[in-house]
């Protein structure tokens, strides 16, 4: 084991595949010469050459359809947006097409790439690039949707999205690239698409999150423990397909759940989580299935003040925890 | 054309060096995808099949493109009118038919989706859909991989002239400009797209012209003259081959059929302007060349046509009588792991 | 009133408001010399010319971008997208332009445009021209979205959303335009942008739906009255911003709720419906919500039987609606 | 640019019809942007502000541009970069400080957009967002309804090379071409997309070949030149006023600061490089042409140092102390009836 940052286990994660496997290569803006606009590219070029750390024109729908090409004759394509606000102009690539090809073609052909695309807010960085946007795509069958939390996860979840055999969206949080830290083993591991996890046992309330959130959620939880209460925390971690059985269990076991997310509230995945409980464990529960998440406006501006009213943290969680706890 | 050229001479396919044989394949070719698509509107008039879209008055073009290009070797990515591509690169009429009846059997897509949407790992013909032009950075994208890893493969990607238009278009040319790409992208030009006229789809001359913003060549070529869209195409992949890069070649060409069968063309053109172009169809016009050229007799024309019509009415039994994809083969295929 | 189709209301909607106010406009592909390829615009070029019912070049993306540059100075266009699976190239413009145009000038600018897209399956049209695509854009604040059942619906949701002053996703069923005939008023009359209606009252089980999937609810009803099942069913109208007041008041009144959508039911609006009734009324529930929609695969095939297969019907509303009022 | 016109021949300005008064404006135009970015780069560094873009070396094509255009009459579709364009045609540098430190006086977002995202009703400036080139196909629909309603408004829309690649770049100016619209594209071609050079973005020998596919000039013009920049946009905005539809114009700059306060530019190009490009400055280039007329003199230049820096001291303060928004503001105009 070995302690790295959140954004260095991505590196690693492309550096490894790139020299495990020749049909890996990564491509897009800035992520050759620069090494990305964040550096999770960095080194790539240098090591293994222009062509697999490819620099490309300023145009994501390319991108994404380079990709897709390249994946369908053999090729493990590792497509970065560089921001996911800038995914929107490949909707149609990644909607229509790679979510698509397997199913359209009856499994003649298939579509193994990865889009890697930082997501999130909490950085001053506005508007369009602070979005979460997972909700656009996660009702999209065909694809897999990813989103890590911690080194650990980002590492092995995108080395089994690299080898997956169908389309992962990997969406990873930019304000844990380097405020997060935490061990990844020395030897090769991977974190399976479709399992959620643990991330801190409890059995008074469940909170149900992915991504920069599950940090407020654990830290939140430390807290009320001194309260005497205690949180179970389940991370998602896949988004698409979700991990029923591990939503199921851990609402079993407290009867009362928190879903918490950054995105925000109508439409997100939270409302996909809720919906499944109620039709499954409706009688389980000893509160009303609660939400917090960002709030539903377009978009977070960049002015301080009112980034900081719209992200959440760890205070804003513990609130929302402590009152279903003590529902 | 030139049609004055007699059997004595050196014929211009000769020139070109193709064979007897190899002219007489791209005629078969073009008339074979004639008669099915003929077929396919019949079928869907006889309320046999519910939807079907055509190539009619498109066969040269793209009869002359696929001639260019090598058969389970190099990548395809055609459009939905490209029969005669897909008839010339392997397919056959009863692969299209069973895809016309939406059939379990038919090898595109098991009856999912649309006529017209190929697919066939086979031969090298990439899964297609329907938003326009999404094949452009694909073809990019196999182009690029043909470059990596230093493969002799050119790819073709085909799509209208409406269809340039589009976003993707520009990106993908535009990435296969840069990285020099082995590629040659075909612009079926046909006049319209659906009921919207060239003039107002565009305001350039050419659709060629665009070529040079992305750095490479285009050519306009009659799409109606098989032997010069073969001419073109062959350059365009020898220069792909040298490690040249693209070149986008426009076909013009008109499409004498509506749009589709869903579609009333006379309510924005005139049955003069059909009839004109009509006129001008590229099958009696290349007919006439190969009997000037002595290729074709009436006897080989009498035998041929015999046995296309076997072909066309073998697949339509064929495919009328394969049975249907059974209802809940709907929830395969979504991942590779069925288990999610 | 007189009795029209849905289609036929459609065009009468837009036809008025093309004579009503000289800043409205019509634009898209096919929509001028040919009226549409579903003849939405027929007569539309001849009344008000070639300006107003205006044939556009095949770019989605500009479709939607032009039109926002004109609704953004004064102009009231309407943007047809042929079918809503082709809206996908004008995701960007969609959401990063139109949703936020409002939002990120601190209201100094503003973007009434319509966008009007065929929608839904049934009509043998394959994997990409039966789409339903809201849940692409449900997640998206600033954007409305409405989805009318009936031409009276049709044609004052359409009255209301050319008058909003913010972006309207108008999502027409396919399947109803030449199928579903009903009442409109001769005088002018909207339906207000936010509020769902009550096609049926009843006591026993709540139906909460929209679009082609209302008249199959609406059917099976008739049918299960026989057997004294009196069902109550809400068409939400509008799906985005939800009328959380309409669905909560039908729930409490009969305790037993189905969602009923025809897309896919991952991520699809039922969710958040089902999501706010566990947070609000969790505790007048007598059953687990319970969610009947389109199967998770990336969209619905064309052969018959698989068609058939996805769709829903009349026969699959009814078993789940009586399923419902025997739990 | 000819320095030797002296001040008894008819001078370059002059002769585009510009008098000394409107010449020494631009200039101030320019030298008031240069030191309003130059004051961004340094409230950055000192941590008063979070992020700054720059657009340090591209003034003169902006300047050029925009004089061209008529003030609160035309509409205006800027880019992250053309500071001197918004000054020129109305914006404050109060407004500007006001925007980079996201106060809730700033007339462009009220603190909500990074700065460099500018947008003013009053102004015609229009709302800009940060996904590249959306507002070229925004361009076209104000144009479109200028020429609806037969307005005299010519709109002006700015986006960067790379951004050239970008799909609506080619579907806007597509759309603009087919109906002959009066706007004018102006791609600032600072020879880099963040690290990625002209040569890896396109393979045209200049963005001005895209427009021949569009149907309307393009024009390569050295956006070092205020003068040079200024003719060609005034020749395009007549072509627009006359109805002769869109005009494409690359101005030729050269990005001298590092893309954003984030990045770091010697990673990828040599200072040896960036030295160069600072040693054709636009903007002691155009001085010396101003002193060379007589324009310009020591002591005007002094006096307006002196008042560009009391406006920049004036405007930083005001800025500085400005209120934030209030934090329940986040929830404010998500749409027009606050009651949903
Ligand atoms: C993105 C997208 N928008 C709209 C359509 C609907 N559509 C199908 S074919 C067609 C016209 C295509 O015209 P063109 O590119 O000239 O090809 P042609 O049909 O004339 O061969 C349209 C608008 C589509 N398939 N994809
Ligand atoms: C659609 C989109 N993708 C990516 C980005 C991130 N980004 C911001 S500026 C930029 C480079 C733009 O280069 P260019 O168009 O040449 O303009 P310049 O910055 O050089 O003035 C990139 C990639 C973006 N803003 N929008
Ligand atoms: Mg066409
Ligand atoms: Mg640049």
């Amino acid at each position: 084991m070995t302690t790295i940052s959140y954004i260095d286990a991505i590196n690693a994660a492309m550096q490894e595949e790139l020299q495990r496997d020749e049909n890996v290569f990564v491509l897009g803006e800035d992520v050759g010469v620069k090494g990305g606009v964040f550096g999770t590219t960095k080194g790539l070029m240098e090591q293994f050459g222009e062509e697999r750390a490819l620099d490309t024109p300023l145009a994501e729908s390319a991108i994404a359809g380079v990709a897709i090409g390249a994946a369908m004759v053999g090729m493990r394509p590792i497509a970065e947006m560089q921001y996911s606000d800038f995914m929107l102009p490949a909707t149609n690539q990644i909607i229509s097409e790679a979510a698509k090809i397997r199913y359209r073609s009856n499994n003649d052909w298939q579509c193994p790439i990865v889009i890697r695309a930082p997501f999130g807010g909490g950085i001053f960085g506005g508007l369009y690039h602070s979005q979460c946007p997972e909700s656009i795509f996660f009702g999209t069958p065909g694809l897999k949707i990813v989103a890590p939390s911690t080194p650990y996860d980002a590492k092995g979840l995108l080395l089994a999205a690299i080898r997956d055999e169908d389309p992962v969206l990997y969406f990873e949080h930019k304000k844990c690239y380097r405020s997060v830290t935490g061990e990844v083993p020395d030897e090769d591991y991977i974190v399976p698409i479709g399992k959620a996890d643990v991330k801190r046992e409890g059995d008074d309330i469940t909170v149900i999150t992915y991504g920069l959130t599950v940090h407020f959620a654990l830290q939140a939880a430390e807290e009320l423990a001194k309260e005497g209460i205690e949180a179970h925390i389940v991370d998602l971690r896949t988004l698409q397909p979700l991990d029923k059985e591990a939503i199921l269990e851990s609402v079993r076991r407290t009867g009362k759940v928190l879903i918490l997310h950054e995105d925000n509230k109508t439409g997100g995945v939270g409302a996909e989580v809720s919906a499944i409980i109620s039709e499954e464990l409706l009688f389980e529960l000893d509160a009303p299935i609660a939400r917090l998440c960002g709030y539903d406006v377009p978009a977070m501006p960049i002015s301080p003040p009112l980034e900081k009213f719209y992200m959440l943290n760890k205070d804003k969680v513990m609130e929302a925890m402590r009152k279903l706890a003590l529902f | 054309m030139n049609h004055k050229s007699s059997a004595v001479e050196t014929t211009r396919h000769e020139q070109l060096g193709l064979t007897d044989a190899q002219v007489l394949e791209m005629y078969r070719t073009m008339l074979l995808s004639r008669r099915f698509d003929e077929r396919g509107l019949l079928l869907q008039r006889s309320g046999k099949i519910n939807f079907h879209v055509s190539g009619i008055g498109q066969e040269a073009a793209q009869v002359g493109s696929a001639f260019a290009f090598r058969k389970q070797h190099d990548y395809f990515l055609p459009y939905y009118r490209d029969y005669a591509f897909v008839l010339a690169v392997g397919m056959t009429v009863r692969e299209l038919m069973l895809s016309i009846f939406a059939k379990a059997e038919d090898p595109n897509s098991a009856g999912r989706q649309m006529p017209g949407h190929f697919g066939s790992k086979r031969l090298n013909i990439v899964t297609g859909s329907s938003p326009v032009t999404t094949q452009v950075p694909h073809a990019a994208g196999i182009a690029l991989v043909a470059k990596m890893k230093k493969q002799d493969i050119v790819t073709y990607a085909s799509f209208g002239d409406g269809s340039s238009n589009q976003g993707d278009f520009h990106e993908g040319c535009n990435f296969a400009g840069v990285h020099k790409l082995p590629v040659v992208f075909v612009c079926e030009n046909n006049q319209y797209a659906i009921s919207v006229p060239y003039s107002k789809q565009v305001a350039c001359e050419s659709i060629a012209d665009r070529a040079v913003g992305y750095g490479f060549p285009g050519v306009r070529v009659d799409g109606n003259d098989p032997l010069e869209v073969y001419r073109v195409t062959k350059e365009a992949h020898e220069r792909a081959r040298r490690g040249e890069g693209p070149t986008l070649i426009e076909t013009v060409t008109y499409r004498i059929s509506p749009h589709s069968t869903s579609d009333n063309d006379l309510a924005y053109r005139t049955k003069e302007e059909v009839d004109y172009h009509k006129g001008r169809d590229p099958i009696p016009r290349f007919r006439e060349y190969l009997y000037a050229c002595g290729v074709l007799s009436e006897s080989v024309e009498t035998d041929m046509e015999a046995e296309l019509a076997g072909i066309i009415k073998e697949a339509t039994t064929y495919a009328d009588q394969a049975p249907f994809p059974q209802p809940e083969d709907t929830l395969k295929y979504v991942y590779g792991d069925e288990s999610i």
